[in-house]
């Protein structure tokens, strides 16, 4: 097997006195979707950004493309802190696109786009908009680039916030429930836009809970609950026959509504 | 109206004052004390009437005169052509000529001529200065004259050592260098030209009766003996000084 | 009582020196006080937990004293512990560490306003800390901490009337002397109130006028 | 410099804690109407809010109390010198106040207000039950920060009459002639009421339910 | 055919330059739930917000049960305001539930249910108490009385705001996306209180994006498109054989992502 493009190792977490992942052995292969589902509250969000180093990991090791990130960790559990610069270099190939979207509300679509690519990489202006224009294009918003996040809507806001990370060429992306502020329609506008992002072989890792879209688009389900994965495997495995009663309970809140539909 | 008559009536003089002005006003353990409190208790049992204090710090004290707060201002003031032509002046109660105070130990001031080419420091807009500055121009070198809002900014200059003196009335610093003895000392005899303090009212018909009545007061006061215990009292010394004072020095 | 004006107009020379000095020490005094204050909110925010608790005790007692007693002491009292400075340097310096407190203050609730996602967007795209304070969070901050800051600079252009008592020749200082030896006070504190409001109303107006510039960043992220 | 002295500046302060507590209690009632008035639509009422907060908030408070105590006896009112400076301390603090308050009524959220229209409160109980405590916890390191402004301010007082901290300081300074020490305590008994108010702000604040979020 | 609980005629309403509802004629049956639907800005929340009266018409009038809310409207488009203690006698048979709960932050959650007991009501303390607390008792939140909304989840917090509009016995409920901002294990709370409700027979008004809710408890569906009524009628109608193209592709994005669950 090849180097997985994530591979968390024994990670624990902890907040003051709670502990929020209890030990979590995960390995994400390179050019698949995987999701992460899992009731409110069991960590799959201090997960994803414990991948991102957003959050310091109490325990374990995470590492990206087969590089350590943040802390490395010996036999004896001596962790060593990795420079910041170094930690920059590695954090470069993962992108990130949170709920909140997170854009900056003092620059434009283009700006928020361009900003990075401007400050880190030291493109010129004219070079680091021509690049970003690309990126906004390809989500389909080449018409709203010179538009404030204001001034947009939620889904259009979505994919300015997608087209800012992949600017910068990630190797992987994770999305933290990436349309759980959208109404139905702006949902599809962006679950639309990973779906591509899925077919030209992009890693990555999604928190969501879209059934639908773990079912058809996802190529690795994980399980959360509690701090501990439950269950991780290919999307039949999961949907066709859940043995595991506690996910069973969990994905009957899905059922139960949904197959209403077809009634 | 008049106001004499109002005062009579009402049994109480009010005075107003600024307690920031050793030996005249000051608070001494928690009591307005000095030598206005001593004076005006006579002026009181002369008028037949009791005193009633106002205390405002300087800034404050005129426009509430003005405004009916009070009757009239102890402070005192020395008495000077330009304040004659605003207000009205009782008959002096202190003499007000300057003289310097040097912190002690200091060889090299040990009379008033040795200031010159010295910084020293002196109340802004206050008669002193002027008569300060008179002095000076009589020097070989002028003094380098430094002016403070008021005397205590002055004194604290003088204790942190960025002035080597303050020109003040000779009352004032006398009593200063005996409050703080072994900090500051007092260089004598005081120069310049004699001036005077003088308490202060306003100078329009309605006051006229009642400015009069403390003139009469206070003359009677000075010319039976009375003046000069007190400012033996206060000062250390008594002074000579005169009934009025119509064409001041400065 | 009496109002005559023409006290004030004989002695216009002086006036405007006074008003002069008053301005400079407004404007320099203010502009210092905000870089030192956003430099400490700076400090207090990424310098750790002791220069935080440090900075803090130093705030709290700036704030919690009267300028007038903090200006006197370092006068009058630094020259016994060989801080000797001049009047007006003194008083610059003293407004603008005055100032400062009050500024860093406003700034570090600028700070705490930023969505923490905003910060973590940028350090997502690599943004160092230097870029994001700068790029992220100063811009962001504006309008949040314009309103307080409008105040404060009006704050301080009145407490520059403090330092008349270590000897600045600002305004103050210049109309109440005006008005002691011609004992025309009355007139001085007018001109000296009249002077004081058409700077207040000034700076309001300019701060209206940020405002409503700086407006289209208003922004309410759902 | 005598324990004697320091009581004196103890007693003085009393002055200052009074006259500045006062003062805010008054000046928060006129600052909740102001800016009540600064709210409404109709310029009847928002012009003479607006005067009376350009006058307190841009003329020195030393000169306010000038006026107040020098300028009413001219009008035939003769106010004793505590009463004009807590009426000079109210009204200059109201001005601040109210323009706190202002932007603390412009963030209740209209949903709240909405939600009090449709359980059919009238105008004035959405005002009372709803605006007001809401906007009051919305405002309230403000006004915490706004009551330490006030107490240091308090200090200007003095030239209505009232002896209270740092007059004290001054007087005790023109006949002891000792005003490093003197200040320096005056400071100190600064220090610690304003101290003692941010911690009963900040316990207050803590137990205020509810901090929109 | 009896009065309708809610008859809105006509109804136009322009933000400024914008028209948003194009004239609305609708009939809500008493003792009926109708679901409104339609994508984003099509003018749900402007319509439900009329009904309310929480936002003045431009043109056409609402009456609630018979009796005109607002404004009247003779033949000639003349319109005339109803005095605002009138409005409030009317608006008092209705009671609304916002999308984003706006519970006052600063009452418990018996403070909030409590409130207009007392202060519209003029019930004393105690006997409002006793009723608001029989409405908790009712969704379920006896345990949570004391608790202040940021001490709720959302759900719970949801399910405090319907409790408040009910203990004022409005004839009619309206309700703005009561789970949208929910997640998926809280929105069956809130959901299973609402069921409830309809089967006791309450007038019910739902804007939802919750179309497993609208097919199985709505007995009217109503479409809306661009500020108009594309399209009325039973969930059998619309859910089975959707005859309008544009009411065929709206669903369509939900069939999509629900259908991949059953597979
Ligand atoms: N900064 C923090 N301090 C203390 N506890 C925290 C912190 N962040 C998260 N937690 C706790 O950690 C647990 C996991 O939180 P997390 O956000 O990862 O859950 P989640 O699976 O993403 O839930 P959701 O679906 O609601 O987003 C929760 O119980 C939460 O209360
Ligand atoms: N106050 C306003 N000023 C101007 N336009 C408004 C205003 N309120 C709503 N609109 C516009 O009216 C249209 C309808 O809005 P409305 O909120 O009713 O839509 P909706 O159907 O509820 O949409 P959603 O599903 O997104 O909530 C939108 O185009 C919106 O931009
Ligand atoms: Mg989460
Ligand atoms: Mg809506």
């Amino acid at each position: 097997m090849s180097v997985p493009a994530i591979a968390v190792r024994n990670l624990v977490k902890t907040f003051g006195e709670t502990t929020v992942l209890h030990g979590i052995d995960l390995a994400i292969e390179p050019g698949q979707v995987s999701c992460l589902i899992g009731p409110s509250g069991s960590g799959k969000s201090t997960l994803l950004r414990c991948m991102a180093f957003l959050e310091e990991a109490t325990r374990g090791t995470i590492s990206i493309n087969g590089e350590v990130l943040g802390f490395t960790e010996d036999s004896q559990g001596r962790r060593e802190r990795i420079s910041a610069a170094a930690n920059r270099t590695i954090r470069a190939q993962i992108g990130m696109v949170f709920q909140q979207f997170n854009l900056w509300p003092h620059m434009t679509a283009l700006g928020n786009v361009s900003e990075a690519l401007k400050a880190v990489h030291k493109m010129s202006r004219k070079d680091a908009e021509e690049r970003a224009m690309a990126q906004l294009v390809k989500v389909g918003l080449e018409g709203r680039a010179g538009h404030y996040p204001s001034q947009l809507s939620g889904g259009q806001q979505q994919r300015v916030a997608i087209a800012r990370a992949l600017a910068l060429k990630p190797k992987i992306m994770l999305f933290d429930e990436p349309t759980s502020s959208l109404d139905p329609e702006l949902t599809g506008e962006v679950l639309n836009v990973m779906r591509d992002l899925a077919a030209e072989g992009m890693t990555m890792v999604v928190v969501s809970h879209e059934i639908g879209f773990a079912a058809t688009v996802g190529q690795q389900i994980i399980f959360l609950d509690h701090g501990k994965v439950l269950f991780s495997g290919s999307p039949q495995e999961v949907f066709k026959k859940p043995r595991n009663p506690r996910l069973e309970q969990f994905l009957d809140t899905y059922l139960d509504r949904g197959a209403s539909m077809l009634l | 109206a008049d106001t004499l008559a109002a005062v009579k009536a009402a049994g109480t003089l009010k005075v107003g004052t600024e307690t920031a002005f050793a030996p005249f006003d000051f608070i001494d353990a928690g009591e307005h004390v000095g030598l206005n409190v001593d004076l005006f208790n006579e002026i009181g049992k002369e008028l037949g009437v009791k005193i009633e204090w106002v205390t405002l710090p300087w800034d404050g004290v005129f426009p509430a005169l003005e405004a009916g707060k009070f009757d009239v201002v102890a402070g005192p003031a020395t008495i000077t052509k330009k304040r004659i032509e605003r207000y009205r002046f009782t008959p002096p109660l202190a003499e007000a000529t300057i003289a310097i105070l040097k912190k002690a130990g200091d060889k090299t001031i040990n009379k008033p001529e040795d200031i010159a080419g010295k910084k020293i420091g002196v109340g802004k807009a206050t008669a002193q200065l002027d008569q300060l500055k008179e002095f000076s121009e009589t020097l070989p070198t002028k003094v380098d004259i430094r002016e403070y809002p008021a005397f205590t900014e002055s004194y604290a200059d003088l204790a942190a050592g960025r002035i080597a003196g303050v020109a003040n009335s000779l009352p004032n610093i006398a009593f200063v260098a005996k409050q703080r003895e072994g900090t500051f000392e007092v260089v004598l005899p005081p120069f310049g030209k004699k001036s005077y303090f003088g308490f202060i009212g306003l100078k329009d018909a309605d006051h006229a009766p009642l400015m009069d009545a403390i003139d009469a007061a206070m003359l009677k006061i000075k010319a039976d003996g009375r003046m000069a215990t007190l400012q033996k009292k206060w000062f250390g010394a008594s002074f000579d000084t005169p009934d009025s004072v119509k064409d001041p020095a400065f | 009582m009496t109002f005559d004006i023409n006290v004030l107009i004989g002695q216009w020379p002086a006036i405007v020196s006074g008003a002069g000095v008053t301005i400079m020490i407004w404007i320099l005094g203010t502009i210092a006080a905000a870089v030192i204050g956003f430099l400490m909110a700076v400090a207090r925010q990424y310098g750790g937990m002791l220069i935080d608790k440090a900075l803090g005790a130093v705030v709290a007692i700036l704030r919690g004293t009267p300028f007038l007693i903090q200006i006197f002491l370092v006068y009058y009292g630094g020259p016994f512990v060989g801080l000797d400075l001049d009047p007006l340097p003194a008083g610059l310096i003293g407004i603008s560490i005055y100032g400062a407190a009050y500024f860093s203050e406003i700034f570090r609730s600028g700070f705490q306003a930023v969505p923490k996602g905003h910060i973590e967007a940028g350090e997502c795209v690599g943004l160092t800390q230097a870029q994001i304070v700068r790029r992220i969070l100063l811009p962001e901050m504006t309008m949040l901490v314009l309103p307080p800051s409008v105040n404060m600079v009006v704050i301080l252009m009145k407490e520059t009337a403090v330092l008349s008592i270590i000897t600045v020749p600002e305004l103050t200082a210049t109309l109440s002397a005006i008005g002691s030896q011609q004992y025309a006070f009355v007139e001085a504190l007018s001109a000296l109130a009249l002077f004081y409001w058409v700077l207040v109303e000034l700076t309001g107006w300019l701060g209206n006028l940020a405002e409503t510039k700086l407006s289209r960043f208003r922004f309410f992220n759902a | 410099m005598s324990t004697k002295l320091f009581e004196l500046l103890l007693q003085a302060s009393i002055y200052t804690v009074t006259i500045s507590v006062v003062s805010i209690l008054i000046g928060f009632a006129i600052a909740i109407l102001l800016s009540g008035m600064l709210l409404s639509r109709r310029s009847l009422f928002v012009r003479p809010a607006q005067i009376f907060i350009s006058f307190f908030r841009g003329v020195p408070l030393l000169v306010q109390l000038l006026l107040i105590y020098n300028l009413l006896p001219v009008i035939g009112v003769n106010v004793p010198s505590i009463v004009a400076a807590i009426i000079g301390l109210s009204l200059c603090t109201a001005a601040y106040q109210a323009e706190n308050l202002r932007g603390g009524f412009a963030s209740v959220p209209l949903g709240l207000v909405e939600s009090a229209e449709m359980v059919g409160l009238t105008p004035r109980q959405i005002f009372r039950r709803i605006k007001v405590p809401i906007a009051l916890r919305l405002t309230f390191p403000a006004l915490v920060n706004e009551a330490i402004l006030i107490l240091k301010a308090s200090s200007l007082v003095s030239v209505v009459g009232i002896v209270e901290l740092t007059r004290m300081a001054q007087d005790l300074a023109g006949s002891t002639f000792l005003p490093l020490q003197l200040f320096a305590s005056a400071g100190l008994i600064y220090l610690v009421i304003n101290w003692l108010v941010a911690f009963a702000g900040s316990l207050i604040e803590n137990r205020l339910p509810g901090a929109p979020r």
